[in-house]
């Protein structure tokens, strides 16, 4: 059961994918690689359990919070400021 | 106006201390949960970045902290050499002995000498990862000289 | 058991955003849905990883990351929203209204 | 411990290292410092004359105290001189010109600059050589032999593009000879087994054996100037001192590269006829190919330069007979051409010194203000162009008669062909005799220019060298039979008896002719152009400037039907095998550096191609 | 008292995710808040002491749950919305009055704007908010006020204010 | 598990091939972010978090550090024309990677199938590991204890690569006044 | 075996970047790429089937790790090809000030 | 305290690590402390020769013994081949460092610098100590990741793009050899260097087995900068500040990719014939199209890099005869002859190249060119740069009494003997063209008519720069001295011995 909708989970990534490919605009590829993120500390989640090991939460927060520091970067990249302005 | 817009701000004043402290819970853990004194520093370095990002430079004087990264680099390099290089006396006299008691596996205090070479390869890490950080994104090409 | 149906229930969420995010037309729409479904989803899941620890570490740690991916999703789409808007890419073609243009200005 | 063999080799040179320590500003005292050594050389050399035939170490393991007796030990196994009769009568020749050449250069003009460290230079020099000339073992001669390449680089100042060119072609050619010698030596060891040369002796049957003797020859030719490797001596004498062209290119190098060759075609090999012939044919080439590019010379240090190659013809000749009687003749006349050769750049030395120019044209009439120099010039020009009773013309008069007997044993290509060899020896003669009546005349006969009206003969210092070495080649001529080809040369190649002297009246008519040869050749070259001068001169006044320069008679050598084309050629470098290869080699740089296009597309992709490649060959 | 607050909340979080009451733990848990302390200390939200005050968990918590309804409902229709075939979206930036006056408590709307599917905020701007909608209901600035952020202003005033 | 891993890699494939043929470079490096992040799914089903963890931080750090580069520079990705000379290029590196791959198609034969890994040098870190170095985490433990060289060398690779950047980009490199 | 050469192709997708890309920062992608690919090869190759992540599991019998040591050497890997691209993109950025452009063509100075 | 090979590594990080520290707040500090540090190696170096050490040495990692004779944990080897290398490394260091301190007070970011030069010389000296294929990569790693900031020191236009040309070739070869140690691990599951030797020797030449090889080949060969993986080379060395430069000719290409290449191919796999040829080949490649390269170059510092190529190609030819008759069991003392020159000619081309590279520098900071066409008759204002200059050309086209004649004659010697004639040639035309291009360089840099005198920076060398020049040409004679036996036997010998007796290295380290 959780593996089928580990592997659903993953699955799911490849749309993220498909829009990064598409895109039109890099706005659109951004928003797809922020969603790859989030899912992914979905998966982490499912093999936690799946595995029964704790440390794929950690990993997952972790994730969580790079991912939200990449797409600040993408943002502020957005608004046409240096990064450090 | 500096850095991005309002909400982002607050959030990152909200956030970056819990990053930060996730950091180092990372860095502590090292022998125990996956990650450690690399992805660690990384993260911790990880919550300047935010800073800066969030608040623009000016929120620390870039060019202080760009000497005193490249300083806490150099630091930390050296304790852990020196930690290295004490097994050169303690112990069985080699390089890398762990040569304090292990302690009981699964403990936060355990494991000898490892967590503090990934204290201080975790604040080594995150030094030089702001250090490349900066020294990117400040990066300007000097008037012709 | 109560667990794998909230998950599945995520899943679907996430399912949702995705779809989203092949369908709509703009960038500001995909957003819309991406950000909201996903992380609703993503946080069901996590609400299952609590579900069927209950409180102990790891169910403690699904918990807190919670509204941490809450601030974390919800900032990000902002940003990426106002970023895409001073980027100058325009609202697709179905949009009715732009107040934020002249403030802009 | 300190013996004499030390003091041959080790004193000049360390004296050399301890003498770079004085500023050139020194330079008198310097002077007098190498001077000593030398005459401390040549009496050691005497001395060494002397010893019967041995194989003495250079470095003496004396006791087991001492610095690290491990090394001595071993560098007593190493350095073994040999002592024997050829040896030491190349070293006595060694010791009788250096000192006239160091005595010679001590005095020097105001504004004239020798080559920065002259004296350490050449008193390495004196020691390398001394050390090459007694090594036992092939490596620590190609050890001392390497060094004279060094030190002959050093001895010429390179103070302008023409001078650095000619240093840098010089040592290009000697180093690369040295390069190729070690493929000599490897293959001699695969063959023989052993590297000393007192032990070995090695059939020229098999090929690696023919090449291994090419390769050493190649050396030897270099060294010595033989064609084709000769090139670098015309283009150093040119742009040498005086001094300098004298100690190496005209004597040093000449002794020691002819002994190696000697060495080679005695001691190490036993010759084939085959290798015979083409050391005759490489003899005769250099004699005739070096003359005739004499003949079109206007700069008298670059004609003395290929004079100095035309010569080594007749050694070669003369050695490749491989009778006792040519390597004698050829020994003889490495020592005689020593003698001239450096008593002519002497002269030239001085000459450029009072007139301040090297070319032909430019100089004349010099015979009333230089009488001394005059004479001698006159005596090594006879000498060289084997008028008797000089000694040039005893020697090659030997070899004339070497050819002769050689001839009579007729077996084989290279004895059936004596005629050959004789009649291209003697015409070389011919022309040497031409081009030094051209030589003889430019500088010192003809009218005299007014610049040279305040000339004055040269000091004690430097006509004392000069006219012992002219004393060297009356006493030499005079008394070559009775007395010296017996007591210095006979020892070294082998006895031999003189049967027929002076009886021989083929060689001494031909003698005779090629005197009459050379003496006509100049005067038709000089009667043509006089004649053309005369038909232009015209309307324009009369007046110094008419007087049609000496040397304007090559210019019928060189537009004579069949040679303009060959001068053309050799002007365009064509027989140069330097600038061949060197042609060559820019031409494949050229190629090479095309293909760097500084692309980082193009390195990567050779990098993956490159792998690819060696994995299918791997593989499959 | 600030700075107390914040090593106490960091001490707390490091409690949590390590899960345990250990003297070692604790130890280097006080370490690592005293040292978040001291680097973010100063960048840390200078209203954190309101934390303290037990009356605004209670409006937090109530807060949560229709925070968490509203989510839900807006999100199914959302679903709706990309799941029908005729994608029916009507999507427009509206302009939204704000009453709210601090930083945070705006901070707070404006994200609780942005999780509610269908409405994201653009940026604050003086004491407006600009609210990128899937759906302009209607035209009306005060209908859609309402709509858009009058269901949580008030429980936000008074959990942050 | 392989099937699964095929799969993504598949995915990873089609996201690098965009990222090397984006015309954007900003998309080029969304791109190259995503094929790391499937790097790091991959991991996870490899039951390597430690991996997976540092792959994040990684990705992260390098897809900012990209951005700050692509910031300071240009976006736009140089207009390839076709050309001979690019078609040649073209071809013959897929003739180099035909081979590449082939030759490692077969030579992969005989060696070890996924899954089925066996060890040595890692058998006693597997067996005793824990015990022996106190760590619980036995990648830790390797590394700080086995491989102490190595994670000194790869702490200092990283301060060699800070040192040099922060030279390579400073501002002045001669000093003004030269004597 | 399928999963390693699809590994392989991933690194000569990244080869193909380096090979044919002109753009500075291409190739810096492309060298990402090829990492990754090595990073994943060494990941595969320690992997066991069902074995457990190298963390201490308490309360098993006889539990099966996945090898560590693959795992250990990717760490160290990774860092280095952080640093590699750090150096690489502190190059780049200096040569786009410098070219004006990141086109590998334009940016040849030094040949021959 | 046990002496310990470990210091050759941590000393010099030490010191990168103490320069950005102490070298902000004390002015002057770091040149002192490279100084210091690179001189403690090199008398470090010769006291364990003058010692006369048992080889081999090993350290093991905090102190992990072997289980049932698989090591676990890093080895640190320190044998004769080891020690002749890393001599060779801290000799050049201490001269380049000696040097840069008058060399590189014009630029800024002096500490930075330094710093570099340390954790370059802790990277080739980890490389070379390191007994685990994995660390060699790390090291390696180390020692070129320093070299890539080094040659793009002076941030001028050319630096900058032979930088990073050298960091994407340097990258494509650090990815082949971590995917080589991959593979290798994948066929031994062992990374230590002698384990994986004890299984190779049992085990058969499988088609993965000559795909690593092939792998390491090409990654060390690219290191190295064999033809035709070369091309980085003449940019990066010859933009590179002089002392830098330097060391990259003189030692880095030597440790990080000749030495590794005799390391694995010797005591490592099982040596093949195909492999040796290839290696041949591949060398005899370098040194003849290296010099072709060469000769052309009016940039100074170019024919220099270009000679580099060129004369690693003896060394690899040196090497890879001795391979050729090791594989087919011929005369051992004729192989032993040709590695001896192929090591011989390394440590001489060290010296050579080196003090080449520094009298280059000495000629920029003077004159302010290095284009050969705009100089000339330098020889009068720099009488210690022209002598050295010489000194060195001599020794590097294999002119008595220098050191790189002896080397090169055992080489060709040893082609000869073992009958490899064309080889033999071949070393010999290379030779010539040595020399022509030597010949040119002196002839345009010091002689010919004096055109730069106009333009001479500044009237003198500073000291530091003369000393290193000159220790150098001094060592150019003085190493001559290794032909003697007795020198011979301290240093080249036990080198030597290591490669010929090519299973040994193993034998002796599983047996500790
Ligand atoms: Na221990
Ligand atoms: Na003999």
């Amino acid at each position: 059961m959780l593996e089928i909708l580990l592997y659903i989970q993953i699955a799911l990534c490849a749309f993220c994918l498909y829009r990064i490919i598409r895109g039109p605009t890099v706005a659109d590829r951004m928003v797809g690689i922020d969603i790859f993120g989030i899912l992914v500390v979905g998966i982490c989640a499912i093999l936690a359990i799946l595995t029964d090991r704790m440390f794929l939460i950690d990993i997952g927060i972790a994730w969580i919070i790079l991912s939200f520091i990449g797409t600040l970067t993408l943002a502020k990249y957005l608004s046409g400021k240096k990064l450090n302005e | 106006m500096n850095g991005m817009s309002l909400i982002v701000k607050k959030v990152t004043q909200l956030m970056s201390g819990l990053i930060f402290m996730y950091g180092l819970y990372i860095i502590t853990h090292g022998h125990l949960t996956p990650g450690g004194g690399f992805a660690g520093g990384a993260i911790v370095a990880g919550a300047f970045i935010l800073l800066i990002l969030a608040f623009g430079s000016k929120v620390i004087s870039l060019r202080t902290e760009k000497s005193q990264t490249s300083i806490t680099e150099s630091l930390a390099l050296l304790i852990v050499i020196i930690l290295a290089g004490a097994g050169l006396f303690f112990g069985s006299y080699v390089f890398f002995n762990n040569y304090l008691p292990e302690g009981e596996v699964g403990e936060l205090i355990s494991a000898g000498v490892i967590p503090l070479y990934n204290i201080f390869v975790g604040m080594e890490v995150s030094a030089a990862l702001l250090t490349i950080f900066l020294g990117l994104v400040i990066y300007k090409e000097e008037v012709a000289s | 058991m109560i667990s794998s149906i909230i998950i599945t229930i995520g899943i679907l969420f996430n399912l949702l955003g995705c779809l989203g995010l092949i369908r709509f037309p703009d960038v500001y729409n995909r957003l819309q849905s991406a950000t909201k479904c996903v992380t609703l989803g993503t946080c069901s899941i996590l609400l299952g990883v609590l579900i069927h620890y209950g409180f102990v570490e790891i169910g403690v740690k699904a918990l807190l990351s919670i509204p941490l991916l809450f601030f974390s999703a919800t900032v990000g789409a902002h940003a990426l929203v106002k970023g895409s808007y001073k980027a100058g890419i325009k609202l697709g073609d179905k949009s009715v209204k732009d107040d934020y243009k002249e403030e802009v200005r | 411990m300190i013996n004499d063999l030390n003091i041959i080799v080790c004193l000049p040179i360390v004296a050399g290292i301890i003498i770079f320590l004085l500023p050139d500003a020194f330079r008198i005292l310097k002077g007098i410092l190498a001077l000593a050594i030398t005459l401390i050389f040549s009496g050691f050399a005497i001395k060494i004359f002397g010893y019967a035939d041995a194989l003495l170490p250079l470095v003496q393991q004396t006791g087991e105290t001492g610095l690290l007796p491990e090394v001595t030990r071993t560098l007593e196994q190493y350095t073994v001189m040999n002592i024997n009769s050829l040896t030491t009568i190349i070293l006595l020749f060694v010791a009788v010109l250096a000192p006239l050449i160091c005595l010679y250069s001590i005095y020097k003009e105001k504004n004239e600059t020798f080559p920065s460290q002259f004296y350490s230079w050449f008193l390495i020099t004196l020691g390398s050589s001394a050390g090459t000339v007694l090594a036992d073992n092939l490596l620590l001669f190609l050890f001392f032999w390497g060094v004279l390449g060094y030190t002959l680089y050093k001895l010429i100042r390179q103070h302008d593009a023409q001078s650095s060119d000619a240093a840098k072609k010089t040592l290009i050619i000697v180093g690369s000879s040295d390069a190729i010698m070690i493929i000599g030596i490897g293959l001699l060891w695969n063959i023989a087994g052993t590297l000393s040369i007192s032990e070995l002796s090695v059939h020229t049957s098999s090929g690696p054996a023919i090449m291994a003797f090419l390769l050493l020859a190649v050396g030897s030719f270099t060294k010595a100037g033989a064609f084709p490797f000769h090139t670098w001596i015309p283009s150093y004498t040119g742009k040498a001192h005086g001094v300098s062209s004298a100690y190496m290119p005209a004597s040093f190098d000449k002794l020691i590269g002819i002994y190696f060759l000697v060495v080679l075609c005695s001691r190490i090999f036993v010759l084939n006829q085959w290798l015979t012939l083409v050391l005759l044919i490489l003899g005769v080439a250099t004699i005739i190919i070096a003359v005739m590019m004499a003949l079109i010379q206007h700069n008298y240090k670059k004609l003395l330069g290929y004079h100095a190659v035309s010569q080594v013809g007749y050694m070669v000749v003369g050695i490749a007979l491989g009778t006792p009687l040519g390597i004698a003749a050829g020994l003889f006349h490495m020592f005689n051409n020593a003698v001239y050769k450096s008593g002519l750049f002497l002269s030239a030395t001085t000459i450029e010194r009072k007139t301040g120019t090297v070319d032909l044209d430019k100089t004349g009439g010099l015979a009333s203000k230089l009488p001394l120099t005059f004479i001698t010039a006159l005596i090594f020009a006879l000498s060289i162009s084997g008028i008797p009773p000089l000694n040039g013309f005893a020697s090659k008069w030997m070899i004339y008669q070497g050819i002769v007997d050689f001839g009579q044993q007729a077996t084989g290509v290279a004895s059936q062909l004596w005629i050959v060899w004789l009649a291209l020896a003697v015409l070389g003669s011919a022309l040497t005799l031409a081009s030094f009546i051209k030589f003889i005349s430019g500088i010192f006969l003809g009218r005299k220019k007014e610049i040279f009206d305040n000339i004055k003969e040269v000091s004690f210092a430097q006509w004392i060298p000069v006219i012992l070495l002219a004393v060297i080649c009356l006493w030499f001529g005079a008394f070559s039979t009775k007395y010296v080809v017996k007591e210095l040369f006979m020892p070294a190649s082998g006895s031999f008896s003189f049967f027929s002297i002076w009886d021989s009246d083929l060689l001494f008519w031909l003698v005779i002719a090629s005197i009459i040869a050379g003496i006509l050749i100049y005067w038709i070259g000089r009667f043509k152009n006089m004649r053309r001068a005369e038909s232009f001169v015209g309307g324009e006044k009369a007046g110094e400037d008419k007087e049609f320069p000496v040397t304007g008679f090559y210019l019928t050598v060189k537009n004579a039907p069949g040679l303009r084309q060959i001068y053309d050629l050799a002007g365009r470098k064509w027989f140069d095998l330097y600038d061949l290869l060197k042609g060559f080699v820019l031409w494949t740089n050229k190629g090479f550096s095309y293909l760097h296009t500084g692309i980082l597309t193009t390195y990567t992709f050779w990098v993956y191609a490159g792998f690819v490649i060696l994995l299918l060959l791997l593989i499959l | 008292m600030r700075y107390v607050v914040y090593f106490i909340i960091i001490l707390i979080f490091w409690l949590l995710i390590t899960f345990s009451l250990s003297l070692s733990n604790i130890i280097v848990g006080a370490a690592v808040a005293l040292l978040t302390t001291l680097l973010f200390g100063k960048y840390s939200l200078e209203s954190n002491v309101k934390i303290i005050q037990p009356q605004r968990y209670f409006w937090f918590i109530v807060y949560l749950f229709i925070f968490l309804w509203e989510v839900i409902k807006a999100n199914f229709d959302v679903a709706y919305r990309v799941i029908h075939p005729a994608l029916p979206i009507k999507p427009g930036i509206v302009r939204v009055p704000l009453e709210i006056k601090s930083d945070i408590a705006r901070t707070m709307l404006a994200n609780s704007i942005t999780m509610t599917p269908g409405t994201i905020t653009m940026d604050i701007v003086g004491d407006e908010i600009f609210v990128h909608w899937i759906y302009v209901q209607s035209d009306n600035p005060e209908v859609y006020a309402e709509k858009v952020s009058g269901r949580f202003e008030k429980y936000i005033k008074k959990i942050f204010e | 598990m392989e099937t699964l891993l095929s799969i993504l890699i598949g995915f990873m494939i089609i996201g690098a091939l965009y990222a090397l043929h984006a015309r954007d470079l900003l998309s080029a490096l969304i791109a190259q972010g995503i094929v790391g992040y499937g790097l790091v799914i991959c991991f996870l089903n490899l039951r390597a978090p430690d991996l997976a963890i540092v792959q994040i931080v990684v990705e992260t750090i390098t897809l900012i550090v990209m951005v700050a580069v692509v910031l300071n520079s240009s976006r736009e990705e140089v207009r390839e024309s076709w050309n001979r000379n690019k078609v040649l290029n073209i071809m013959s590196s897929l003739l180099i990677i035909g081979i590449l791959v082939y030759v490692f198609a077969i030579m992969i034969g005989p060696l070890q199938p996924f899954g089925e890994h066996t060890t040595r040098m890692s058998e006693f870190y597997t067996q005793n590991g824990a015990e022996a170095t106190g760590s619980a985490n036995l990648v830790t433990g390797v590394l700080f204890d086995f491989r102490g060289y190595d994670t000194l060398g790869e702490a200092t690779i990283l301060f060699t690569a800070a040192l040099g950047v922060i030279t390579i980009l400073r501002s002045k490199s001669k000093k003004e006044s030269t004597s | 075996m399928m999963v390693y050469i699809m590994c392989f192709i991933l690194f000569m997708v990244g080869l193909y970047g380096v090979l044919t890309r002109r753009n500075l920062i291409k190739i810096v992608i492309g060298f990402s790429i090829m990492e990754f690919s090595c990073f994943l090869f060494l990941a595969l190759i320690g992997y066991i089937e069902n074995g457990l992540a190298p963390i201490l599991k308490e309360g098993m019998k006889n539990p099966v790790y996945v090898d560590p040591l693959p795992q250990a050497m990717v760490l160290t890997a990774i860092v280095i090809g952080l640093a590699t691209t750090a150096m690489l993109l502190a190059i780049a950025i200096r040569i786009y000030k410098k070219y004006g452009t990141f086109d590998i063509r334009k940016v040849n100075e030094l040949k021959g | 305290m046990e002496l310990t090979p470990a210091l050759y590594i941590i000393v010099p990080l030490l010191g990168a690590f103490l320069i950005p520290v102490i070298g902000h707040f004390v002015k002057g500090f770091q040149k002192v402390l490279t100084v210091l540090i690179t001189l403690f190696l090199v008398v470090y170096n010769i006291w364990f020769f003058v010692t006369g050490f048992d080889a081999p040495v090993v350290t093991k990692v905090g102190g992990w013994e072997a289980v049932n004779d698989v090591p676990i944990a890093i080895y640190l080897v320190y044998d004769g081949l080891s020690a002749f290398i890393l001599l060779t490394i801290c000799l050049i260091a201490f001269l380049s460092a000696f040097y840069a301190v008058g060399y590189i007070k014009r630029f800024t970011a002096e500490n930075n610098f330094y710093a570099l030069l340390c954790l370059m010389i802790a990277g080739m000296n980890g490389v070379v100590l390191s007994g685990d294929i994995f660390n060699i990569y790390v090291f390696l790693e180390i020692a070129v990741i320093a070299s890539y900031a080094l040659v793009a020191f002076g941030t001028e236009k050319q630096e900058l793009e032979a930088s990073f040309k050298y960091q994407v070739l340097g990258g494509i070869a650090s990815i082949l050899i971590l995917f080589a140690v991959a593979l290798l691990y994948w066929q031994t599951q062992t990374l230590n260097l002698a384990d994986i030797s004890v299984i190779l020797q049992e085990g058969t030449q499988t088609t993965a087995l000559i795909f690593t090889e092939v792998l390491l080949i090409v990654g060390f060969g690219l290191k190295a900068a064999m033809i035709p993986f070369h091309a980085w080379l003449p940019d990066a060395h010859s933009s590179a500040p002089s002392p830098i430069s330097a060391m990259l000719s003189g030692v880095l290409i030597k440790a990080v990719g000749i030495y590794a290449l005799l390391r694995l191919f010797f005591n490592i796999f099982v040596i093949t014939y195909e492999v040796s040829l290839v290696i041949t080949i591949l060398g005899a490649l370098s040194m003849v199209v290296g010099v072709l390269l060469a000769i052309g170059q009016w940039d100074l510092k170019r024919l220099l890099a270009y000679h580099s190529i060129s004369q690693m190609g003896y060394v690899i030819i040196g090497v890879g005869i001795g391979m050729l008759i090791i594989q087919r069991d011929g005369n051992m003392t004729i192989a032993a002859l040709a590695i001896a020159g192929g090591l011989f000619h390394m440590i001489n081309h060290a010296l050579f190249k080196g003090l080449l590279f520094l009298d280059a520098g000495a000629i920029e900071f003077m004159a302010g060119t290095r284009n050969l066409r705009n100089l000339g008759g330098l020889a009068r204002y720099m009488p210690v740069t022209s002598s050295t200059s010489l000194g060195a050309s001599m020794a590097i086209s294999g002119i008595p009494p220098f050191n790189g004649f002896f080397s090169k004659l055992l080489i060709i010697i040893a082609a000869v003997r073992g009958e490899f004639y064309l080889l033999a040639a071949l070393a010999v035309f290379v030779n010539f063209v040595t020399l022509g291009s030597f010949m040119k360089f002196m002839r345009y840099a010091f002689y010919n008519s004096d055109k730069s005198k106009a333009k001479l920076k500044t009237d003198r060398l500073p000291f530091t720069m003369k000393f290193s020049m000159i220790t150098m040409v001094i060592l150019c004679v003085l190493m001559s001295l290794m032909i003697i036996p007795y020198f011979r036997e301290i240093m080249l010998t036990p080198a030597v011995d290591v490669l010929v007796n090519t299973s040994e290295y193993a034998t002796k380290l599983i047996g500790l």
